[in-house]
């Protein structure tokens, strides 16, 4: 099971919890593995077929723009975070 | 110099001269402006006189019928845009706010705001030619600041604008705050009620420019087959060609982009708004046309960084900061996008706090859309947290040295983000900081201070692209992509001499156009050294590689038995089986043909970037005037690839940080008129200003470089407005939580003028 | 910037009749303002009159009687290379050496820059101290007048159509008297004066009390100020803290400024009456080394 | 179309020249425009930055601020008169080795502006050297290598004179 870190807006949708364990062997598996605990969740970090312009993934650590079929290992650790810079 | 487990290196770490030093020391070296071409023309831009208004209409034609007019373009000439969003490296833009920024649509949104364009004989008819421009405005009345904006009856600069709130809904009504975002952890209140001390106060901060010396330039030469040619002076010539695809809706191949030197960036030159004018114009006459900016453009009308509120409230038990809640409002200018959520993530990094709220809100007022100005968004909010922690450390009866030690954030630290950081070296960097000679002497003398500061930036990874091709006399030639603004030619070159085991002077860089190597993002948030560096020693490696292969063949042996040791292959049992890198270069056409190398990489680990300053001032407290007696830096740089321009760095940086503390800003009228647009009042730091900038480079590598390269860029600008305030209240008892301190402020505060 | 063309008489005469041509003119002499100006649409005219060819203008020299005549056009380096000034006028190089960067005083002169009036031109208070007067000269002849006459208002002045300033007169200096010059700015360089002072103080024979006072204040107001009622408040008193600073109080009194991007009222106020005290310590040291 | 131009003679590094140029073109547009030396820089085209330094008849001044046709009879030195053939000048020599520019813009006008302190005072000291210098802008250094590499150029200058 990976670790999701996740941001305090999108903690309402996981009963305030600020991380959720989930199983995925790519980004996106674990995002749809977070959805399904979390109803919503993919919708809001997702957009035609890529993480929202206006977030990050953080993976153990080092944030960048990752893809969805970045593969994921059962101890990584994934936060979103916002992108930097802010721009829309 | 502090170092950790640093390897023996033999061209990092040295100082040799830069390749293009001699063409910029002899005045050879060609910027943007210095573009010369057959039948060139130039341009030049209207400019709404008014921060904010209707534009009913526009009337060309007096202007066409001009004998020297060559081309007009407006808004309108400009095709739609698609809905996207470009990402830039720093930052990503909407592709209409762009399109409507580059020329205005049916509002000009801020006084300087283009629009309309002509290309002329001269430059001089060109200009003469803007009168005959009839504008009908209808001016509306600006909105200029956060607090201004954020009115519930505040005009609006776009009425369909709704803010996106924390929870992804969009607010009900319209309004100028683009976004509000927040970050939470922790048990907020029960920490405050908790807490040994509280502090809490209110900053505010005004929008101030980069300041680079060569204004914006931008030379387009459209055939009529639909290619574009486009030399600029940018910090990312391949974002240039992605935004112009955009806005001018052209294939990617079709556009070709000359980077020619640049005049200074630090953020502010990754945006475009010359280029798509110049290659309309161009479209129009048929002749290539240059456009240039003058100061005043160039302040008016470029993207400076945010001014901004911000409050803040800290809590300490027991010598550690248990809580912080903080909410920042940044001005965007006159699209969304300023750096706050920047300022609101970095702010904190240098810390464990287990208790926080943060706010952020993204705010437009009719100023010029902002740009990225190094560390964007860190400078204004360490402004606020770094003075709140100051006084914290008062209140503790700490030195504040010490006090950020306690608290430092180290590896495995969780940011706000709820990331945890690598191995950082914030606490190395205190430590020099600490010992160093500056930190250790008194200061003495009456109306004098010291204040520290601590400043965070995470710095840039991203994509680097470079090829490198061995010469048959064993020099090498390094084409990449990354714009060169303070001696990346010689950091990229160093690391490639270093990977190869080849003397410096042996590689010789290149920076090409868009058309002669693969994709950079741009030079900025720090990244080139590091990730194209990181792209040089791929390409390095991709070389060693074929070298062992070719020295396997000629000497008919496996290519396991064959090493790259120093700048030699070496057979793994035979002594006498050697061959230099110069030998084996000179043998390209019998073992293989060309030899080439290929580095192309997402580099995703730049590491984190701290710097800890230390600053002692002289406040004469009847003229208000603010010395800077002495100034120490200490900043961990991973591995300082040439030192000098690590210092370089350092020193500039918190030069910008001096000005911005003291003097800059963008000085208002109530029309939205900036009234000090000119280096003449608007007050850059001169030579006569400063004392020497002493640097401690501290080198806590980061794992994620082969050498440990972490980026140096950006994180000096961070503390200085800080430890400068910091320094003040040392010095006068009186606490400046607004920008900048000039002397007028600190009379009227000091003297109880206001 | 507009088209327009360019003399460059070589003597006094041609510059009168380049003045009377019908078109409208300004000076060239360092260049300085007026090309910045010209530039940015603030001022326009049809000719620009090059006054450094006129020898009258570029050359200056000492007077029978101890004064000191400076062609209008003179730069201001030329003036403070030169060792006798910077020993008998120190206050003149206070602010020739302050006027704008090493490259503007390359060119920048005392008649560009009085002729431009600017209400915080650098060298008018340390010269109105001085007790300067001006030289001005047209085809009918020539008259003088005290520098503080000069000015009307921002960027005016009493010269008539046609004239134009010839020399800056500086007068011999009393005896037993000393002069200085304080600027207030941002930076240490390159701004343009928040508050400038300038004062002269001559002691009686006996050093002991002030015989006479002249202090001069700019950037307060919409010319430079000859401040009379602080030269007076001087008179008679004993040279040290509560004179100087009964004479700022005069000063203060008479500085009637804006609050722009430069400064604020406030700030203005209560910096003449700093530099006003500032200004009198130093020049009560040099009146004491004279 | 072509404005009415006037004839200038003038000594641009060491060479007499003519030129034409109208009489609203400044010094810097004539030399970059015109005679294409566009190692003097536009910073602000308004006297307040020194990126257009040159040495106008011994005097460093801005050409920002100076017509084209004021050259006529006068000598005039740019970045590109600085060294002397292949041979830099010890003031770029140590600018190199200082690493005393980033960028490079403001380079040559610290260069020529550098250099007219060194041809009047041979020793100038870290004040001296600020002062001249503080028409000078410098947005990427900080001013502090730039100042070592005219100090240590003073101090080259001594030991080749």
């Amino acid at each position: 099971m990976a670790t999701v870190i996740v941001p305090s807006p999108l903690r309402p949708l996981c009963e305030g919890a600020a991380t959720v364990e989930a199983a995925g062997a790519t980004l996106g598996e674990l995002l749809r593995a977070v959805d399904a605990i979390c109803p919503g969740f993919w919708e809001r970090t997702v957009e035609d077929g890529r993480v929202r312009p206006e977030l990050s993934i953080a993976l153990n650590g080092h944030a960048h723009r990752y893809g969805l079929s970045e593969p994921i290992a059962p101890r990584d650790e994934v936060a979103i975070v916002p992108a930097l810079g802010g721009g829309r | 110099m502090t170092t950790i487990e640093k390897p023996a290196y033999k061209v990092i770490g040295t100082r040799p001269i830069r390749p293009d030093g001699v063409e910029k020391v002899t005045g050879k070296a060609l910027y943007g402006a210095d573009v010369h071409l057959p039948d060139l023309v130039h341009g030049a831009v209207l400019r709404s006189p008014h921060a904010h208004a209707r534009i009913r209409s526009i009337d060309t034609s007096a202007a066409e019928a001009l004998p020297s007019v060559l081309a007009v373009v407006t808004h309108a000439d400009l095709p739609a845009v698609a809905d996207t969003v470009i990402d830039t490296g720093e930052g990503v833009t909407r592709a209409s706010d762009m399109s409507l920024n580059v020329l205005a649509g049916d509002k000009a949104l801020y006084r300087g705001h283009a629009v309309a364009a002509v290309a002329a004989t001269s430059a001089h008819e060109a200009l003469a030619a803007l009168d005959a421009i009839a504008v009908d405005y209808e001016p509306l009345p600006p909105v200029l600041s956060v607090r201004d904006a954020m009115r519930a009856d505040a005009p609006l600069l776009d009425e369909n604008r709704r803010t996106k709130q924390p929870d992804g809904a969009l607010s009900d009504g319209p309004s100028n705050v683009a976004a509000h975002s927040r970050f939470e952890g922790g048990d907020l209140e029960a920490a405050f009620a908790d807490a040994d001390a509280v502090v809490e106060r209110e900053f505010d901060t005004k929008m101030v420019h980069q300041g680079y010396i060569e204004p914006h330039n931008g030379t387009a030469n459209w055939n009529p087959d639909g290619t574009l040619t486009v030399w600029t002076s940018t910090q990312g010539a391949f974002a240039v060609r992605a935004m112009l695809a955009e806005l001018l809706r052209l294939p990617v191949s079709r556009i070709r982009v000359v980077p020619m030197e640049i005049g200074g960036g630090f953020g502010g030159k990754i945006g475009i708004y010359l280029e798509p004018l110049a290659a309309l114009l161009s479209r129009e006459c048929g002749r290539p046309v240059q456009l240039t900016m003058d100061r005043t453009d160039v302040f008016q009308a470029t993207g400076p960084t945010s001014g901004g509120h911000m409050k803040g409230r800290l809590a300490v038990k027991d010598g550690v900061i248990t809580a912080a809640e903080v909410s920042l409002a940044f001005e965007a200018g006159a699209f969304p996008g300023s750096p706050v959520m920047a300022g609101a993530m970095c702010m904190l990094s240098p810390y464990d706090v287990a208790n926080f709220r943060v706010d952020a809100y993204d705010v437009v007022v009719n100023k010029p859309k902002v740009a990225a100005y190094r560390a964007p968004g860190a400078p204004n909010a360490a402004f606020c947290v770094e003075q709140l922690i100051d006084e914290l450390a008062r209140e503790a009866n700490a030195d504040p040295l010490a006090f950020r030690l306690r608290n430092s954030a180290r590896e495995g630290t969780r940011m706000i983000t709820g990331v945890a950081h690598p191995r950082i070296g914030h606490e190395e960097t205190i430590g020099a900081a600490r010992d160093s000679d500056h930190y250790q002497s008194p200061i003495e003398g009456p109306n004098r201070g010291r204040g520290v500061a601590s400043g965070f930036w995470f710095n840039a990874g991203m994509q680097s692209s470079v090829v490198a091709s061995v010469n048959p006399d064993g020099t090498v030639n390094l084409i990449e992509g990354s714009t060169d603004i303070g001696g990346t030619r010689a950091s990229l070159a160093m690391q490639l001499a270093e990977t190869l085991g080849i003397p410096y002077d042996d590689v010789r860089p290149t920076v090409a156009d868009t058309d002669s190597v693969g994709h950079n993002d741009v030079t900025g948030g720090s990244r080139t050294a590091y990730a194209s560096g990181q792209a040089v020693y791929e390409a390095g490696l991709d070389i060693q590689r074929q070298l062992v292969e070719r020295a396997a063949r000629l000497w008919e042996c496996e290519a396991e038995d064959v090493s790259f040791v120093d700048g030699e292959l070496r057979h793994a049992s035979d002594a006498d089986r050697r061959l230099t890198f110069a030998e084996l270069a000179g043998k390209q056409m019998e073992t293989g043909g060309p030899l080439q190398g290929r580095g192309s990489v997402v580099a995703r680990s730049p590491g984190a970037a701290y710097g800890v300053h230390v600053v002692d001032v002289e406040v004469d407290p009847d003229t208000g005037k603010v010395d800077i007696l002495r100034y120490t830096i200490a900043q961990d740089a991973g591995t300082a690839v040439h030192p000098a321009y690590v210092e370089g760095q350092m020193q500039g940086g918190v030069v910008q940080g001096i000005g911005w503390a003291l003097n800059e800003e963008y000085y208002y009228n109530e029309d939205g008129r900036m009234e000090n647009a000119s280096f003449l009042d608007y007050r850059m730091p001169t030579s006569l200003d400063l004392p020497m900038i002493d640097t401690i480079i501290v080198e806590v590598p980061n794992p994620g470089h082969p050498y440990g390269v972490r980026g140096v860029g950006e994180v000096p600008i961070v503390p200085p407005l800080a430890a400068i305030a910091n320094a003040i209240h040392d010095a006068t008892g009186h606490r400046f939580t607004e920008l900048p301190i000039s002397p007028r402020r600190v009379v009227e505060e000091l003297h109880h003028l206001r | 910037m507009k088209e327009i063309d360019y003399l460059a008489p070589a003597s006094l005469d041609e510059a009168y009749a380049a003045l009377q041509n019908g078109k409208t003119s300004a000076f060239l002499a360092g260049g300085t303002d007026i090309i910045v100006q010209l530039r940015e649409g603030r001022k326009q005219v049809d000719q620009l009159i090059d006054v450094k060819h006129i020898p009258e203008l570029m050359r200056y020299g000492w007077t029978d009687g101890g004064g000191l005549a400076i062609g209008a056009s003179v730069p201001f380096a030329e003036i403070y290379e030169d060792a006798e000034i910077a020993r008998r006028l120190p206050c003149l190089i206070d602010c020739a050496t302050l006027v704008g960067g090493i490259q503007i005083q390359s060119r920048a002169c005392f008649g560009g820059n009085i002729g431009n009036s600017g209400p915080a031109a650098d060298t008018v208070p340390a010269l109105i101290a001085l007790g300067a007067t001006l030289t001005l000269g047209s085809r009918e002849g020539t008259r003088e007048l005290p520098l503080e006459a000069f000015f009307t208002g921002p960027g005016q002045n009493v010269l008539a159509p046609g004239e134009l300033i010839v020399t800056v007169n500086v007068p011999p200096q009393p005896a037993r008297s000393g002069a200085f010059f304080h600027r207030f700015i941002p930076r240490n360089e390159m701004d343009i004066a928040v508050v400038n002072v300038g004062a002269r103080l001559e002691l009686d024979a006996a050093g002991e009390r002030i015989a006479g006072a002249r202090v001069s204040v700019g950037a307060v107001a919409p010319t430079p100020l000859f401040v009379e009622e602080a030269g007076a408040a001087l008179v008679g008193q004993a040279p040290g803290e509560e004179a100087f600073a009964r004479a700022a109080d005069a000063a203060a009194a008479a500085a009637r400024p804006i609050t722009d991007m430069r400064g604020s009222i406030a700030q203005r106020v209560h910096l003449t009456r700093v530099l006003t005290v500032r200004a009198l310590r130093r020049a009560l040291e040099r009146a004491r080394e004279a | 179309m072509p404005m009415r131009r006037s004839h200038v003679q003038t000594t641009l590094n060491g060479e007499e020249i003519d030129f034409l140029c109208e009489p609203r073109q400044s010094l810097l547009e004539v030399l970059r425009d015109e005679l294409g030396l566009t190692g003097t820089k536009e910073g602000c085209n308004n006297g307040n930055c020194g990126a257009c330094s040159v040495i106008l008849n011994g005097r460093v001044t801005n050409a920002c601020c100076v017509l084209g046709v004021e050259a006529e009879g006068a000598s005039v030195v740019t970045i590109e008169g600085v060294a002397e053939g292949d041979r830099l000048h010890p003031l770029q020599q140590a600018f190199l080795e200082e690493a005393a520019l980033q960028c490079g813009v403001c380079t040559p006008g610290f260069i020529v502006a550098a250099k007219a302190l060194l041809d009047a005072e041979p020793n100038p000291d870290e004040g001296r050297v600020r002062h001249w210098l503080a028409g000078n802008l410098c947005r990427c250094t900080g001013y502090d290598k730039i100042v070592r590499a005219v100090l240590k150029a003073s101090d080259a200058q001594e030991v080749t004179a």
